[in-house]
């Protein structure tokens, strides 16, 4: 039996009234207020876990987030985040495999590290605990804008990062046009264990085959010193709201650096005719780098429930990477305290002008830059993943999500004159992860 | 870029002001008042800054001037829910359809419209920021009879 | 000046009128008024007067009687109530008094006596076309459910004319008020629940009415099982494990009796009930 | 370069102020916070980081920033 009085009294209420005849009533206040209700909440907290594993042994990290905010009315606001950030695992070192064991010497020079016979070599011996803290403040200008200012600075064993941002944004149209501009400028220092190596310099003692004693010298091909990097972003953007139901974004970021972008810790393989290694150079980057991207996005509200969120980003730099992104997500309210969340995420970037997969014999001397990175190389990738939220009654929330990230390489950077011996290896490192986060939100 | 922001301003500007007219049916209760007309709705953050600021000036002008506050909330259990958390010690009119708003031109959540007795709209503004409530109160103070403002 | 208040008994209740800010000859006038109100519909509907409408009602033998507009009214509103709750709410609930005594014994009556009297009860069984009311032979009505909130309704509506200044009406823990007090901050009442050692529940009211409903002692124990004065008309057998107490406050007295009254009807399930009607409501266990 | 030029200024004035968009008591959805831009920093800050550690692209949603060694 549908139970009538399930939408509240208003009924009720109508008759009542009916009955005494009362003039125009002003809304019920609430009489039986709880005194704790009054108690305004001053901070909100925002904290989240990320555990991350790619299979195959490589990289795992687990990534505790602490985000404090201070909401003073008025649109004034004051946040501080804490990010740490342990990473443990192995990661390509950029040389190819070979038919035979490779052996070698760890960034310290204490250390090394082998790889089997037809095995992709994996650096393992980085282990890395990064802390990140950042504090921001946002305050209103004037009817219609809004300003926000923040630092960061982030520390890690031997990579020291400061940076500080600022951004305005104005409302016209009633809100329903926003224009917003930033710019963020960060310092960063590479303290490379055992200082940073001589580009394209030969990795020391790294024979194939045979064990190095320990004692030997280590920094031998290390520069002096830290190496230094300066990052500069501007951003420009819009949001126009198109009805009430929905809007669009649109931004476009330019990203110049300057200084050491080379990675201390990847070389190439040097290879003959066979596509058999003969020796190993650190790789060598550009000491500048500018980044343009357009980024778009459309927001819609459904059936009076659900939100779709789709955007596209196309990236390109002067290290000839061209990269597209596609990324949509649909929020399932499926009732007022919960939603489901599938996510969908498709990348494809190409390869940076100086990715070499390997180098032939020589050929390091004849060019001035070249990095086996996979992470220049051309590859496409895929995130697919599914997010559930909860809201208590307390108002505070939780979330919970689970997501497969895969990266397929294209084979490139192959040079000719080896690329029959090469052809016997598989040199696209494949990469798959899976991504864990929980996140707990509620005021104090 | 400033050209459209500029184009923008304009048409925006040139909005028709709501000149004098009698009052919609919706008022009518209030015919012959100073009448503060506030429009909320649940989902705007400073409008429950502004309520208890609203329920003082109800109390202390109450013998010239009517408090009314508009909710404009499409789904009205929201806006029964709004009420709750934030008593209102004035009266409450609910226009989920956004007739109202859309007679006075408001630009902004929350907005204030002061009405003159016979109808005629004194004073606009929207948003509503704690330290500027000494003006908002001075608009009110002009408008009421003479021996009331100068207590 | 905190507000002086005047006193009478009415409705087997003690009751006091606020009037904030008044002096006492104010006061006095203001009391009268209320007073007066509450006294007429007490005669007009108590159960115990041979002389009123419920009386001619109660002795038609199954004859149809025509009822004074006021009647009318309520009779509506209590056959839309009804409806509304149910069955829950019924008028004519008040004959089961006949098989169940609630002082504090442990004499609960035996199914067979209850069976007796349920023909008796039911608004179903009732033909009502407004004004004329005819009820079948043995059955009775009993407006005391929200009689004694309609009045102080009633009552706190007059006291808004005879004065400009804010009033509070208090009978027995129904209250009404005109509006908030002189200097805008609310009225704090302590509610009586009746429930020994229980605290007393502070109302602070601005607007609106505040009812409380609740067994106050009267209620029947055996083998552990309490039996409270709350009986459900459709069976005729007290409604057991819910609250002892609730307190309500809605836009009207009356509108806060309904609610908890018929919540007390639910028993275990009194709260829901009330979130569901989005009351304002604070249980005692 | 030129191109990403003209998008950008294209879209701009595509965002101009015809009669679309809502009225400022219309707002009720686009104040809903999962209606907002970023409805959870937190998460978009993680996602951000793996992303910038494991492609060689960033920004666009945001300020790009690294701050890591990332290898």
């Amino acid at each position: 039996m549908k139970d009538k009085r399930r939408h509240g009294n208003a009924a009720l209420r109508a008759a009542t009234l009916g009955l005494l005849g009362a003039a125009v009533v002003p809304a019920p206040a609430s009489a039986l207020e709880t005194p704790g209700e009054q108690l305004a909440k001053k901070w909100e907290f925002d904290t989240g876990l990320l555990v991350y594993s790619e299979s195959g042994g490589r990289v795992q990290a687990a990534e505790p987030v602490l985000k404090a905010t201070r909401n003073f009315g008025d649109d004034r606001m004051l946040s501080f985040k804490l990010v740490l950030d342990t990473l443990t695992g192995a990661s390509p070192n950029g040389a190819t495999p070979a038919s035979t064991p490779q052996t070698f010497t760890g960034p310290s020079g204490s250390g090394s590290y082998r790889a089997n016979a037809g095995e992709m070599p994996l650096d393992d011996s980085f282990k890395d605990t990064r802390v990140s803290l950042s504090a921001d403040y946002l305050f209103p200008v004037g009817e219609n804008g809004k300003f926000g200012y923040g630092l960061t600075a982030s520390k890690e064993f031997d990579f020291l990062s400061a940076g500080a941002n600022a951004r305005y944004s104005h409302d016209f149209n009633q809100g329903n046009t926003t224009l917003s501009a930033g710019l963020s400028y960060e310092a960063d220092e590479i303290s490379a264990v055992g200082g940073a190596p001589v580009p394209l310099a030969l990795m020391p003692a790294a024979v194939s085959g045979e064990v190095e004693n320990e004692n030997e010298d280590e920094d031998e091909g290390g520069g002096p010193g830290a190496e230094t990097k300066g990052v500069v972003d501007v951003i420009v953007g819009l949001t126009q709201v198109l009805d009430p139901n929905s809007l669009v974004q649109f931004n476009y970021s330019l990203s110049t650096s300057s200084g050491y972008h080379t990675d201390p810790y990847k070389v190439l393989s040097v290879v003959g005719a066979d596509g058999e290694p003969l020796r190993y150079v650190y790789e060598s980057r550009p000491d500048a780098r500018t980044k343009h991207a357009v980024f778009a996005r459309y927001k819609r509200y459904l059936f009076a429930r659900d939100v779709f969120d789709l955007s596209y980003r196309y990236m390109t730099d002067d290290w000839k990477v061209q990269s597209s992104t596609i990324d949509s997500l649909y929020r399932w309210n499926f009732n007022s305290t919960n939603y489901v969340e599938p996510h969908l995420r498709w990348y494809q970037q190409s390869a940076a002008d100086f990715y070499h997969a390997a180098l032939y014999d020589g050929e390091e001397t004849r060019v001035t830059e070249a990095s086996a990175d996979p992470r220049l190389g051309a590859f496409s990738g895929y995130t697919v993943g599914l997010k559930y939220g909860h809201t208590m009654q307390s108002g505070n929330s939780w979330s919970a999500r689970l997501e497969y990230y895969q990266q397929t390489g294209k084979r490139e950077g192959v040079p000719e004159e080896a690329a029959a011996g090469l052809s016997k290896f598989k040199l696209e490192p494949d990469l798959s992860a899976v991504m864990f986060t929980v996140g707990y939100r509620f005021k104090w | 870029m400033r050209l459209i922001t500029a184009v923008c301003l304009l048409l925006a500007a040139s909005a028709a002001s709501a000149e004098a007219s009698p009052l919609p049916p919706a008022l009518a209760a209030y015919e012959g008042k100073l009448i503060y007309l506030d429009f909320w709705a649940s989902w705007c953050g400073p409008c429950a800054e502004s309520f208890p600021w609203l329920n003082q000036m109800q109390q202390k002008y109450g013998a010239n001037l009517v408090v009314v506050g508009v909710g404009v909330d499409e789904d009205t259990k929201a806006g029964d829910g709004f009420l709750k958390k934030h008593p209102a010690r004035f009266q409450i009119v609910r226009d989920p359809d956004g007739k109202l708003p859309e007679l006075y031109g408001i630009e902004g959540m929350p907005s204030a419209v002061l009405i003159a007795p016979d109808g005629k709209v004194l004073h606009k503004h929207s948003g509503f920021r704690s330290q500027q409530i000494a003006e908002y109160e001075a608009v009110i103070r002009a408008a009421l009879p003479r021996e009331e403002a100068s207590q | 000046m905190d507000a002086a208040a005047g006193r009478f008994t009415a409705m087997a209740s003690p009751c006091e009128v606020l009037v904030d800010g008044a002096d006492a000859a104010e006061l006095r006038r203001v009391t009268r008024v209320v007073e007066n109100e509450v006294r007429r519909i007490e005669q007009l509907w108590s159960r115990y007067r041979p002389d009123n409408v419920v009386h001619k009602i109660n002795t038609a033998g199954g004859r149809a009687v025509t009822v004074d507009d006021e009647t009318a009214q309520f009779l509506d509103y209590a056959a839309h109530l009804h409806e509304w709750s149910n069955g829950l709410f019924d008028v004519t609930s008040g004959v089961l008094r006949r098989a169940w005594k609630f002082d504090g014994s442990d004499r609960v009556p035996a199914q067979s006596q209850v069976d007796a009297l349920l023909p008796l009860v039911g608004w179903g069984h009732v033909s009502w076309q407004s004004p004329v009311l005819k009820m079948p032979m043995g059955m009775e009505i009993d407006f005391g459910g929200i009689g004694k909130e309609y009045a102080v309704d009633r009552a706190c509506a007059l006291a808004r004319h005879a004065t400009s200044r804010p009033v509070l009406v208090n009978c027995g823990g129904d209250l009404a008020c005109t509006g908030p007090r002189a200097d805008g901050e609310p009225w704090q009442v302590g509610i009586d629940t009746g429930v020994p050692g229980a605290a007393t529940p502070l109302v602070r009211l601005s607007q609106g009415g505040v009812a409380t409903s609740g067994d106050a002692n009267r209620f029947l124990l055996k083998d552990g099982v309490r039996y409270p004065h709350v009986l459900d008309p459709r069976n005729g057998w007290p409604v057991t494990g819910g609250p002892r107490a609730i307190t309500v406050a809605a836009q009207t007295c009356t509108e806060a009796g309904v609610l908890s009254t018929v919540a007390l009807l639910h028993g275990a399930g009194a709260e829901a009930f009330l979130e569901d009607n989005d009351a304002d409501f604070s249980l005692t266990w | 370069m030129t191109r990403i030029a003209l998008i950008v200024v294209a879209l701009l004035a595509l965002g101009g102020c015809a009669d679309i968009g809502a009225k400022p008591w219309q707002r009720g959805v686009l104040a809903r916070e999962d209606m907002q831009v970023d409805p959870d920093p937190v998460q978009t800050g993680l996602d951000d980081h793996i992303y910038f550690s494991k492609e060689a692209s960033s920004g666009g949603r945001g300020f790009g920033g690294g701050g890591c060694g990332c290898n």
